[in-house]
């Protein structure tokens, strides 16, 4: 029996759907996502990717299809019991605690683990937080807002990391930052799965890209297979 | 470790005014000084006082509900009555027995934080949105209060105690240990309500610095975002919302301990927006400013009274306007927040 | 046996401007700043008192009154009125005035009472049957203009009486503050306090603790029997009775009964359903509304499926008496009694006709009391107290109780609260307004004289019988005697096996 | 169970129905566009039932004129209330509900101050219609007929005006209705006096049939609580209609049958039902529905 659990992907979505308002954000999905993987998922507005991560972590539920994680069905778990499972997700538009410091923040996130994160104590020190923990993180710039909020998800010491659009109003500069950070976190056994509007964060990446289109997915493949894929250009890279 | 993520978890700690050794000074002779007032304070005096800090505990905890929690309730007089009825009648079932007074508080207050558990397990579970929880706590106070108030006559007696309807419950021992009576104008029960909001006020100032009471805050201010770092949300709130109750019904045992008596009216509508106008007024993201508003708003009210009463609901009415417009964190932490300001600009 | 009051001579002011003339220029000047006072409602509040307690400091150390009467919130409406009554009672005291009236000796009223009615307690059906021969706008006897006596002293035993009067604002933790302020701050000699039942039961522990004379100026539910609480306001069986005899004898024996559903609705209910047996009757229906409805269609076609002969009324409130205007509206013409509507609120002036058309009430008191002596008590009350709405059953009571409480203590000779009830307990009567009272010894609760008042369809009143004399019976009968045993306890029917017989509940 | 007690139940539900609706459309209707929730909404209704008695008894006007004087007064009362005190509060709900709560304390306990304690009522138009043994008052089925015309007109202006569309875009999505050139003050502002004229209008309506006294209001917002939370904001006009059509359903039978006590518990029990279960109260039960019924229908 155990060859079978070796194969079986940390995360695999069967015929996952959702509809808000008449349209289907998502639509019977499938999607598997392997133990270590780091992977882009783009699209087009409105293509499901928000909406699949909302998923993913329970924000929503599913109207049907279904969510396996580590070999066990948690469509039905609710969102705090995914996190404990090692699912935490980065929001798309940035959500920390602004009023409270910078340490304060990591107190919560950091919940009833005590001891060294060593992860995170890296983390912290390679997007220049370190410092600023008596900092209300309110007054933090645009993207070291971004990334405290990537530190509290890393805080809970997750498995399968989902950031969404983590780079958004970032200056190239920072971009490149955030990548080479993805790519050593990825390096560090983390499975993540980012969305992400800016190609040049997606190439620097340069791994794994998943295309969704009305709610499925359209494509698959590494980065050179998707750029040379005629239509995904047309529906995608086309536009801009 | 507690290098650069430092933890927060001390009473000093920055969830609540009042830091550095200034405040902790005044804090203890302030103690000190409530603590000795018998020995030149008259009967009536203590009294009084003892009705003002009576509601402390109360007032806190909405505090803590609704300042750190951000959850607004108007069911504390609700726990304030239930703990005030159950120690009533346990208390006066068992007079005979020693000891019977304390089974009283302890029943009451278990009571209470039952009865906020199952309230807070039905709204909280369901996860509705804030602006249900003020009116549906307002719903409840108007359960409790229609219920009690046709209580009177024979049928509706537990034990050999009357409920008592709208004339409320008489004959409510005070609280009792040995020889000691907290009766209502008693140096003792002035004590205890002098002991029960000190402690009141620490504790709950050590639960919102500790680890605890920064995920209540980080529930306030972003609800998903807490449930995404692994916390179970629902179970955090309905654990706050008894705790609250469970400080209603400590007010509501020294309250009856003071008056001997309660009546349906106590967690009738006005009763159910007083903790709200205290909390407001004085600021409700501060424990220290909530105590503060709480005594001073009950002597307010206290001596509107005796003067000119007819003014007294206008003037509670237009503070909580005023407050709201004018010092909408409430005027005790905005004073505060001002006299820093001109601080740090002086030097 | 000696009477307080028979050595004075009898001088008969021929109206109140003389009577407060003979009282010297600053009274003249202090009646018209109170008038004024009183017409900014407010400046009334603040100015009142303070300019009793001015005019108070000149003699020797007053008489401290404690007051706690709501002018603010939901009873502010009966509690102003209770106030007034209570202002004019003490300044008629301090101006040297008194009710005729003495003790009469424990065995009831003597020679002062003018009364020839036997009390209707021996036997209930006979006397019941008996009832009272109707008297058309007339009274049993005739009685002088004037009410007033002069007191031959200014105030009480030499002291001016200094009325404490805090606004309790209908919450019943200020009744208990307040009465605590009263008493351990102030050291008042005496408190009147309380309109709801829920009022006096917060504070009545108080009053026992600390020994205290309380009087409870209010027609209620009955059943206190407490030592140093006297009750000066109508009880069950002086008004509930009556008005069931009259309203069965002349409508019909289907009786439905609509309750307020609190303590004085259940309980009143409770005395309707234990009474109609007896009276050849028979409650048919019952329904009891909570204080808080204020919208009555179901209840309206409840009544209508019933077909009662007459409908018993004791809603109360200022939500229930939406009821009257609603039932007139649907056409609900059936005759209604009650122990408490218009006496007590004066619906009758507040709604326009004919809401209450064929309502019948037995008051103890009410403003249009057809008596010379009566006209000459409204006319000096609205020269002090211009404004007032209507002189309504507890207005009165407070003023009776005030002017009581002067004779006891004059009885007294010292305002000493244990040698004050012993005044109270001797047997002492006044001749009130409306009638000869007499506070009853063993129950602390006075005998009342009671009048059947009859609404017609212009909202005219006209008072069908009158009842000169009902002793307060039904705590007597189940033994209590405060006068010989200390009790503080209030007794509910349920606790008299007659009762218990009839204790079948709402269905 | 005969025709007549039938047409007296039926009787009894529209009066209930009309309460309801009456007491918390306009409630409704600023909770679903402002997000807002007034609790002076019942001291809004007492304005209005003054408004009716004094022009009644002082001006003697005809009481038809007199309950539009209460709608024009109240509405503009509630203009101004939006202009200094509630344009602070549209981000902040909980801030909202405490100021109003003050202004609910000044305005009752102003009016007490202001008029004393009570006013003679307006006498109630004595139209009476009988049936079979029971007599019906004409003037509730007024009510209710008036009741059923204002959600009509509430409706039509919702979904058949220029201002209605604008509305309903500033409830979807506030910052998108302003990009696309729609004032969302001036949208708050003519939403929040046309709830406030709304309780005008209770109030003068229902200024015949009750006592009238500074604490009135307290008698209609507790069942105007309740029918709001069971309806939601999501549609208010939507919610309020059947809100009170479920809670009239609940109260008139409970009260006819078992008295008007276990009628009001019942309410409130359903309440809490409902909140468990559908905490967005029946109008987002009902948007929810629509929108699976769309999706389903598309695909």
């Amino acid at each position: 029996m155990s060859s079978p659990v070796e194969r079986e992907p940390l995360l695999r979505v069967e015929g996952l759907t959702k509809a808000f308002g008449g349209i289907r954000a998502v639509d019977e999905l499938n999607l598997a996502v392997a133990a270590g993987e780091l992977r882009c998922l783009i699209g087009p507005n409105g293509a499901g990717k928000s909406t699949l991560f909302s998923l993913l972590s329970g924000i929503h539920q599913p109207d049907a299809g279904r969510i396996v994680f580590k070999g066990e069905d948690i469509t039905e778990l609710s969102p705090f019991r995914r996190v404990r499972k090692g699912i935490c997700l980065k929001f798309q538009t940035t959500r920390i605690y602004r009023g409270l410091m910078v340490g304060e923040n990591l107190t919560i996130a950091r919940g009833k683990v005590r001891g060294t994160n060593g992860r995170l104590e890296w983390a912290l020190g390679v997007l220049g937080l370190a410092g600023e923990t008596a900092r209300p993180a309110g007054e933090l710039s645009h993207s070291h807002q971004q990334w405290l909020e990537i530190c509290l998800a890393l805080a809970t010491e997750p498995e399968l990391l989902l950031l969404d659009e983590p780079t958004a109003g970032m200056t190239p500069e920072e971009t490149a930052l955030t990548a080479d950070f993805v790519i050593k976190l990825s390096g560090q056994g983390v499975t993540i799965l980012v969305v992400e509007h800016d190609m040049a964060f997606v190439r620097h990446i340069a791994r794994g890209v998943t295309v969704l289109h009305y709610g499925r997915v359209f494509a698959d493949g590494t980065l050179e297979e998707i750029e040379a894929n005629h239509e995904v250009r047309r529906i995608y890279l086309g536009e801009q | 470790m507690r290098g650069p993520l430092g933890i927060f978890s001390r009473v000093g700690g920055r969830q609540d005014l009042g830091r550095g050794a200034a405040f902790w000074v005044a804090f203890a002779i302030v103690a000190l000084g409530l603590v000795a007032f018998p020995l030149f304070g008259s009967a009536f005096y203590l009294s009084n006082l003892a009705n003002f800090f009576v509601y402390v505990p109360m007032g806190l905890g909405l505090c803590l509900l609704w300042g750190y929690g951000g959850i607004l309730s108007f069911g504390q007089a609700s726990f304030f009555g239930i703990s005030g009825y159950v120690y009533g009648i346990v208390a006066q079932n068992l007079s005979l027995t020693p000891g019977a007074s304390l089974l009283g508080v302890a029943a009451a207050i278990l009571a209470t934080v039952i009865v906020a558990a199952l309230f807070g397990y039905f709204v909280f579970y369901g996860q509705v949105s804030a602006w249900i929880i003020p009116l549906l706590t307002l719903v409840l106070s108007l359960i409790l209060e229609t219920f009690m108030a046709q209580t009177a006559g024979y049928q509706w007696r537990i034990g050999h105690v009357l409920l008592g309807g709208y004339n409320g419950m008489t004959g409510i021992p005070s609280i009792q240990v040995g020889p000691l009576e907290f009766g209502g104008a008693s140096i003792a029960l002035y004590l205890l309500t002098v002991i029960a909001m000190l402690l009141g006020y620490l504790g709950l100032r050590l639960l919102v610095n500790s680890h605890f009471g920064y995920v209540v805050v980080g529930v306030r201010d972003d609800v998903e975002r807490t449930r995404m770092l692994g916390y179970n949300v629902a179970r955090m709130q309905v654990t706050v919302f008894a705790l609250a109750a469970g400080l209603a019904g400590l007010s509501g045992v020294l309250y009856v301990s003071w008056g001997n008596y309660i009546n349906p009216s106590s967690m009738g509508l006005y009763a159910a927006t007083l903790p709200v106008i205290w909390t407001a007024v004085g600021g409700r993201s501060s424990l220290i400013a909530v105590t503060l508003s709480t005594v001073a708003l009950k002597w307010l009210a206290d001596s509107l009274a005796v003067r000119g009463g007819e003014y007294a609901f206008l003037i509670m009415g237009a503070l909580l306007l005023a407050t709201m417009l004018f010092f909408p964190a409430g005027i005790v932490v905005s004073l505060n927040r001002l006299w820093r300001r001109a601080r740090r600009q002086a030097p | 046996m000696t009477t307080d009051e028979k050595k004075f001579d009898v001088c008969v002011p021929t109206d109140a401007a003389d009577a407060s003339g003979t009282g010297g220029s600053s009274a003249g000047l202090t009646r018209r700043d109170l008038i004024k006072a009183a017409a900014v409602t407010g400046a009334g509040v603040l100015a009142a008192p303070a300019l009793l307690r001015a005019q108070a400091a000149g003699g020797a150390a007053s008489i401290k009154f404690g007051l706690l009467e709501d002018r603010s919130g939901n009873f502010a409406i009966f509690g102003l009125n209770k106030w007034h009554g209570t202002q004019l009672a003490i300044k008629e005291i301090n101006d040297g005035w008194t009710l005729d009236g003495g003790v009469q000796g424990p065995g009831g009223p003597g020679v002062h009472a003018k009364v020839a009615a036997k009390p209707p307690t021996t036997n209930i059906k006979a006397t019941v049957d008996n009832g009272g021969a109707p008297a058309r706008d007339d009274t049993v006897w005739t009685e002088p203009a004037e009410y007033l006596l002069k007191s031959g002293d200014k105030g009480v035993l030499g002291r001016q009486i200094e009325l404490l009067a805090p606004d309790p604002q209908s919450d019943n933790t200020q009744f208990q503050t307040l009465a605590r302020r009263l008493i351990l701050d102030d050291k008042v000699d005496v408190i009147m306090a309380g309109f709801a039942s829920a009022e006096r039961e917060a504070i009545r522990p108080i009053m026992d603790q600390n020994k205290m004379l309380y009087f409870y100026n209010n027609q209620y539910e009955g059943g206190v029997a407490d030592k140093n609480t006297f009750c000066t306001g109508a009880v069950p069986e002086q008004q509930i009775v009556p008005v069931m005899q009259y309203m069965i004898k002349n409508f019909g024996p289907r009786i439905y009964t609509l309750a307020a559903d609190y303590n004085f609705g259940q309980l009143s209910a409770a005395w309707t359903r234990a009474m109609a047996p007896l009276l050849n009757a028979e409650v048919i229906g019952e329904e009891f509304i909570p204080l808080s409805v204020s919208q009555f269609s179901s209840s309206i076609a409840k009544i209508q499926e019933a077909k009662p002969s007459w409908l018993m009324m004791y809603i109360t409130g200022q939500n229930h008496s939406n009821f009257y205007p609603q039932a007139n509206a649907a056409g609900l013409k059936f005759p209604m009694g009650s122990s408490i509507n218009i006496a007590q609120g004066y619906e009758h002036r507040r709604f326009a006709p004919p809401a209450l058309n064929r309502f019948h009430v037995t008051a103890s008191y009410m403003e249009e009391i057809p008596t010379p002596r009566n006209k000459l008590f409204v006319k000096r009350w609205r020269a002090m107290f211009a404004d007032e709405p209507y002189l309504a059953m507890e207005g009165h009571s407070a003023y009776v109780a005030t002017h009581l409480y002067a004779k006891a203590v004059r009885l007294a000779g010292t305002t000493d609260k244990a040698t004050v009830v012993k005044a109270l307990e001797s047997g002492l009567g006044v001749e009130a307004p409306a009638g000869w009272v007499f506070m009853d010894p063993a129950t602390h609760h006075l005998s009342q004289y009671i009048r059947l008042a009859r609404c017609d369809e212009k909202h005219n009143i006209t008072f069908m019988t009158e009842w000169p004399h009902i002793e307060p019976w039904w705590t007597r009968r189940l033994g209590v005697n405060l006068a010989r045993t200390a009790e503080y306890k209030q007794y509910i029917p349920d606790e008299d096996p007659f009762f218990k017989m009839f204790q079948k509940k709402k269905g | 169970m005969n025709v007549p007690y039938i047409v007296s139940l039926a009787y009894q539900y529209a009066d209930n129905l009309a309460f309801l609706l009456l007491a918390a459309l306009g409630l409704m209707i600023i909770l679903g566009v402002i997000d807002v929730i007034n609790l002076a909404h019942g001291e809004l209704i007492m304005l209005g039932a003054y408004t009716t008695t004094l022009a009644y008894h002082r001006a003697h006007l005809p009481l038809p004129a007199c309950v539009l004087l209460s709608f024009i007064g109240v509405g503009a009362f509630g203009m101004l209330l939006e202009r200094t005190v509630i344009r602070r509060f549209y981000r902040d709900k909980l801030g909202a509900l405490v100021a109003t709560w003050g202004i609910s304390l000044l305005l009752s306990q102003g009016m007490l101050l202001f008029l004393g304690p009570s006013l003679i009522a307006v006498p109630l138009p004595e139209w009476t219609l009988s049936y079979a043994g029971y007599s019906f008052g004409g003037y509730r089925l007024l009510l209710f007929g008036a009741s059923i015309l204002v959600v009509l007109l509430a409706w039509w202006i919702f979904y058949r005006t220029k201002f209605g569309v604008r509305t309903r875009a500033t409830m979807q999505n506030p910052a998108m209705a302003q990009a696309l050139g729609v004032d969302t003050r001036r949208i708050y502002l003519y939403t929040f006096a046309a709830g406030s004229a709304l309780a005008g209008l209770t109030g003068g309506l229902y200024a015949p049939t009750t006592t009238i006294v500074p604490l009135m209001g307290t008698t209609f917002v507790d069942v105007a609580f309740i029918t709001v939370v069971v309806g939601g904001g999501a549609n208010p006009i939507l919610g309020a209609l059947t809100s009170s059509a479920l809670l009239a359903s609940i109260s008139a039978p409970l009260s006819s049958a078992f008295g008007t006590f276990l009628g009001r518990i019942g309410l409130l029990l359903t309440a809490l039902v409902i909140i468990r279960f559908l905490p967005r109260g029946l109008s987002g039960y009902f948007q929810d529905l629509q929108r699976r019924r769309m999706a389903g229908a598309r695909s």
